[in-house]
């Protein structure tokens, strides 16, 4: 591979640090710390990871529910997505979000959102935004192949094409839409084959491998910098657990699953580096502690957040508050 | 030692039903090992554990439901068990294992601090004002109007509020008002032409002491089932004994009888303790001390039955001493609220009319009362003579549901001997 | 004298020469001229980049509009008709209602969204909808309903000023009206109701193309001796509770008149707040004079007998006065 | 003292003990007992008042002799 080992680290060190993220949720979703629904990342982290280092610091990023790893490896503190998932004030969101809606203005994150499809359409308006003020800022927009399905895709891709706005679509297909197969809800299965239709060029890369992730991700980009024609990529990769907590996946097998975890993004790219002898195990040790430091942390951090006053319910409903 | 729970699986999931457990005890888990299969309205879901250690005890069987939180397995840590991450497997530091988030503080209702001072200048309590400001935030109108008189409430004439109002604020009588309002209603300028009837005056303290006495007697007669015995006594011995005890003693420690029937009534009632106590919720509550209850009428009108707490107790002078200060205190008017609701049986005494007999009304809660009438001289048997003895006819009106005419009877005789023996009072 | 839509257009080409972040966007705003003829002209002197025809993708293009915000500009998105805003609602009311909240105040959405609304040009029943208690109904966003032409003008201004969500309803009847427009005074502030004819006997409370009929009423009424006061609510969310409380607690009689069905609708929400605020002063129960509950009818004679006219406004007023 | 002395004294001390009874409405003729209501407790309380204000004992036997508040005038005036 023809990569860096500082590089190597990095790629390694963000995918574990969201592993270990993810699985201490789910650990506290079943004590009650954190409610609601909860989506968690795991088997999808090279996405997360490969993306994120492929694009720039003052790119916009328009993300799903399942955004946990996009969240962490963009910036936003590990401490302030956990103080988010336990609803403290503390939060990135201030608690008024949760799992599903992470923000950052300083990290240019503009949320998870929770309805499918509905972050489209603002994709291509903050790309509107940037071409009409002429600045060469791409716009990626995270989306799953269940919103494939949705109106608003179709209308998003062709506006962003009639109009010429840097969008770079990025479609993780994790061959589900909650518990409908992929072949069982579109009607042509390779993704792919769609954006052209509305004159959006698109590719598919293999969402497992980090490496080959942040390649395409990176050329798509610069492409769409220089263009300001939007672009499409579909990343194939697929979730070790279920849709949410609260998910018995009777629509697959354990067999199938099992099948996917063979090639596991973060036990492959360890064990393609430790046999071309990048790193070592030790490294590897080292992230690990230093992740689950981070988490326990994190945990702390959230443990001592404050809940936020009663009195302020209303406020940031509107700019000022309406007499 | 750590517990492994019933995990939450799902916003809405309360309770899981432990269908198969991957485990038995003495096996080595890991974090993240499943642990067991958990039946939940969408199906079964496997669960992982997230301590590490020898499973010490299973404490659930399979087939079992239990509420989210519930222990299912103790886990023993003290075996070093590596973790997955290489660190000790003692629990997170962090994790507080509450069941539960914890609660949200709950403020109080939104004033700002000048209406929270206009509440208190107009003496309007917040709590019962809803706020008419944005999101409910109370503001000044709101209390101001809060403290507004409350119109004056009418049987139900079709008025308008507002007509109500004013009709409140003027004293007019809106049942004598023809109305010209929409259906026929009494609107506004009806109020404004009719003339002001005289404010009527507020209705005195005996007119609502005696309402009050009239609803306790209609319930009273309505709910108890009364039975009444009746006695007569010789009270020849008693007032003998008090002629010569108030020869020795001053004007101010001066007896009068009232004091020893009170004080053999309250005797009596120590040894008959069933006509000692209160009928409350359904259910007949004895009470241990003795507070008999005096009937002291009102010359403005009206009737109290304050009690002298522990009548059994203390001498007589004292007890005189007791009954005249609560007398006095009962005619101006002046009893305290335990008085008028701590006794246990009441004595109502008419003697003092002349009248010979009296069978009186329970005052509830009260399951028993005693009437007495007047003492009067009469024919009575002495050793098969015929001769004159001051008697008096004792009436004693009990609940049937909670005593009998047989332990009425029984009390009536226990007074006779009792008064029998003053001296032992 | 200006019409309603050239007040609507100064104010357009005012934002749009002083304010670089302001751009139009709509279904044949551009080259078309406007579906009401509003933007007539502005696509020659803005150009395209500013004049922007859009495909016909409600929900995106109104989300592109929210994203713009989002991304600094000043977006006005013109949505032909309140009846296809439908299609738009999910973005309203989980995108730009909610940003700011849910972002624990990072992100604002400064976008103005304007269309027509109401019947009475026999388009039946899915053109002629009144729903804007659907927005009134949701916090986080603001809603107008310009009845007047110097309304139509400054309002617009100032929702383009507004760093929140503002929705500004116009009457399709009104477009055509003819009134005074000074765009040199500065205007009162759009968020409360004005009292545009005092009247001491009962309080006639409309907005948008309701108001010019509640005006009719008052003056008929004016004959028969009643003094009927007409509040124009000009913002429906915020509610101006203020104004139309002070005015019925000197008249002691309310009539709403509201072009959407009763069930549900603004002149519910203004019923309940004087029931709760001012009930000891109300001396008759309120009459609401709203459009009957049918889907709009195309036929001309029917299509009247549904919407809110005069005589209605008249009978109600009447019949809350009492009397013989 | 003089008999307008004594049944002012008498008068005060059967208004402590019937606050409820206006003066003028006790004439000198009337029943205490039956006419103005009076019981053994409170004939018993005036008699206490009338020892303390003018050191007269009226022994229960006597309580024959006091039955209207002339009678009780004249009774008092001959021990004072």
């Amino acid at each position: 591979m023809d990569i860096s080992r500082d590089h190597a680290l990095e790629l390694l060190r963000d995918m574990i640090r969201i592993r270990r993220l993810e699985e201490k949720s789910a650990e506290l979703y079943s004590k009650q710390k954190i409610r609601g629904f909860l989506h968690l990342y795991i088997g999808e982290e090279a996405v997360g990871v490969g993306a994120m280092h492929a694009l720039r610091e003052d790119d916009n990023i328009v993300a799903t529910y399942r955004e946990h790893g996009q969240a962490l490896v963009r910036g936003i503190p590990a401490a302030q997505i956990m103080a988010e998932m336990y609803g403290k004030a503390n939060g990135c969101s201030g608690g008024r979000g949760g799992s599903m809606h992470l923000f950052s203005a300083e990290r240019n994150f503009y949320g998870g959102h929770a309805i499918v499809g509905g972050g489209l359409p603002i994709a291509v308006g903050l790309a509107l935004a940037d071409k009409m003020k002429g600045q060469s800022r791409v716009t990626a927009c995270f989306f799953g192949d269940g919103a494939t399905d949705e109106g608003e895709f179709h209308e998003s891709l062709n506006l962003a094409a009639l109009w010429q706005l840097p969008v770079l679509f990025l479609c993780e297909n994790n061959e589900y839409a909650m518990g409908t197969a992929l072949w069982r809800h579109v009607s042509d299965r390779n993704i792919a084959n769609n954006p052209p239709a509305y004159g959006v060029p698109a590719d598919s890369v293999n969402g497992m491998d980090v490496v080959a992730v942040e390649r395409a991700v990176h050329n798509e980009a610069e492409l769409v910098r220089e263009t300001s024609k939007p672009r499409f990529l579909e990343l194939k990769t697929y979730r070790f657990r279920a849709h949410s907590m609260y998910d018995a996946e009777l629509y697959r097998s354990k067999e199938e699953v099992d099948e996917h975890k063979k090639d596991d993004p973060i036990e492959g790219f360890q064990k393609r580096l430790l046999k071309e002898g990048l790193v070592e195990q030790s490294d590897i040790d080292t992230i690990e502690d230093a992740a689950a430091k981070e988490i326990a942390d994190a945990v702390e951090f959230a443990e001592q957040g404050e809940w936020e006053p009663i009195e302020d319910i209303t406020r940031h409903t509107y700019a000022r508050n309406l007499s | 030692m750590t517990e492994f729970l019933m995990p939450s699986l799902g916003a809405d999931m309360t309770a899981g039903t432990l269908a198969k457990w991957r485990v038995a005890t003495g096996d080595t888990v890991q974090h993240g090992d499943i642990i067991a299969e958990v039946e939940t309205d969408k199906g079964i879901i496997e669960v992982e554990v997230f301590e590490s250690g020898v499973v010490q005890r299973l404490l659930v069987s399979e087939g079992e439901r239990v509420p989210v939180g519930t222990a299912l397995a103790e886990i023993g840590t003290r075996g070093l068990g590596i973790g997955p991450s290489g660190t000790g497997s003692e629990p997170e530091a962090g994790v507080i294992l509450s069941h539960g988030a914890s609660d949200v503080p709950l403020g109080g209702p939104m004033a700002s601090p000048a209406v929270r001072r206009k509440a208190h200048e107009l003496d309007v309590s917040l709590g019962r004002v809803r706020g008419s400001g944005e999101q409910g935030r109370i503001t000044l109108d709101d209390v101001r109007s809060a403290a507004l008189p409350a119109a004056a409430s009418s049987e139900r004439v079709r008025i308008s509020p507002y007509a109500r109002r004013i009709a409140a604020e003027r004293g007019v009588d809106v049942s004598v008002l023809r109305g010209t309002g929409p259906g026929g209603a009494i609107q506004a300028s009806d109020v404004l032409s009719a003339k002001a009837a005289p404010p009527s005056k507020p209705a005195s303290s005996a007119e609502r002491m005696q309402n009050a006495i009239a609803a306790a007697m209609t319930r009273a007669n309505d709910e108890i089932p009364h039975y009444y015995v009746e006695h007569t006594i010789d009270m020849g011995n008693a007032l003998a004994w008090l002629k010569e005890v108030n020869a020795t003693l001053g004007v101010s420690e001066r007896l009068v009888s009232g004091v020893l029937v009170l004080r053999a009534v309250a005797r009596a009632l120590q040894k008959h303790k069933k006509l000692n106590a209160t009928w409350q919720a359904g259910k007949v509550v004895p009470s241990d001390e003795v507070h008999v209850g005096m009937a002291v009428s009102l010359r403005g009108g009206g009737l109290v039955a304050p009690a002298l707490r522990n009548t059994n107790q203390g001498s007589l002078s004292d007890l005189m001493a007791r009954m005249t200060d609560l007398v006095s205190r009962a005619r101006a008017g002046a009893l305290r609220s335990s008085e008028m609701t701590s006794a246990t049986t009441t004595v109502t005494s008419l003697g003092e009319r002349g009248v010979e007999a009296v069978t009186p009304i329970i005052f509830p809660p009260q399951i028993a009362i005693v009437g007495c009438g007047a003492t009067l001289e009469r024919p009575w048997v002495v050793g098969g003579q015929v001769v004159a003895r001051p008697v008096m006819r004792v009436t004693l009106g009990g609940d049937h549901r909670v005593s009998n005419g047989h332990e009425g009877a029984r009390f009536l005789s226990a007074l006779d001997r009792l008064l029998q023996e003053p001296e032992e009072l | 004298m200006t019409t309603y839509r050239d007040a609507v257009r100064t104010a357009l080409q005012t934002l749009l020469r002083e304010d670089k972040r302001a751009f139009l966007m709509g279904e044949d705003v551009g080259r078309y001229g406007g579906p009401y003829a509003v933007s007539k002209g502005l696509l020659e002197e803005f150009g395209e980049e500013r004049v922007r025809d859009t495909p016909l993708c409600e929900s995106t293009f109104v989300g592109a509009g929210i994203g713009a915000a989002l991304g600094g500009m000043r977006p006005i998105v013109e949505v032909m008709t309140v009846n296809f805003s439908l299609l738009a609602l999910d973005q309203v009311v989980n995108n730009a209602a909610v940003m700011r909240y849910m972002s624990g105040g990072q992100f604002q959405v400064p976008i103005v969204v304007r269309m027509a609304t109401g019947g009475g040009k026999q388009i039946a029943a899915q053109h002629s909808h009144s729903l804007e208690n659907w927005y009134a109904h949701i916090p986080g966003i603001k809603v107008l309903a310009p009845a007047t032409v110097q309304d139509a003008h400054d309002m617009l201004l100032a929702a383009v000023e507004d760093p929140d969500p503002v929705f500004v309803f116009e009457h399709q009847m009104l477009y055509g009206i003819d009134g005074e427009l000074d765009t040199t005074a500065t205007p009162p502030s759009p968020w409360k109701a004005l009292v545009r004819r005092s009247g001491t006997d009962v309080s006639l409370i409309a907005y948008g193309g309701s108001m010019h009929k509640a005006l009719g009423a008052a003056e008929e009424l004016g004959k028969g001796g009643i003094s009927a006061e007409v509040v124009d609510l000009r913002s429906l969310r915020p509610l101006d509770r203020g104004t139309l409380l002070d005015s019925v607690r000197r008249t002691h009689r309310a009539v709403v008149i509201d072009e959407a069905w009763k069930t549900g609708s603004l002149a519910s929400e203004i019923s309940a707040i004087l029931a709760e605020d001012a009930f000891y002063d109300l001396d008759a129960p309120i009459e609401r004079v709203c459009t009957l509950e049918v889907p709009m009818p195309y036929a001309k004679h029917l299509e009247e007998a549904a919407i809110p006219q005069v005589d209605r406004i008249v009978d109600a007023a009447k019949r809350s006065m009492g009397g013989d | 003292m003089t008999s307008e002395e004594i049944r002012a004294t008498l008068l005060k001390c059967l208004s402590d003990v019937a606050p409820e009874i206006a003066d003028e409405e006790i004439e000198d003729e009337m029943d205490l007992r039956d006419e103005l209501d009076l019981d053994s407790m409170d004939i018993l309380r005036w008699v206490q008042g009338i020892h303390k204000a003018l050191e007269v004992e009226i022994p229960e036997e006597d309580y024959g002799k006091i039955a209207t508040l002339g009678e009780a005038v004249d009774y008092v005036a001959a021990r004072v």
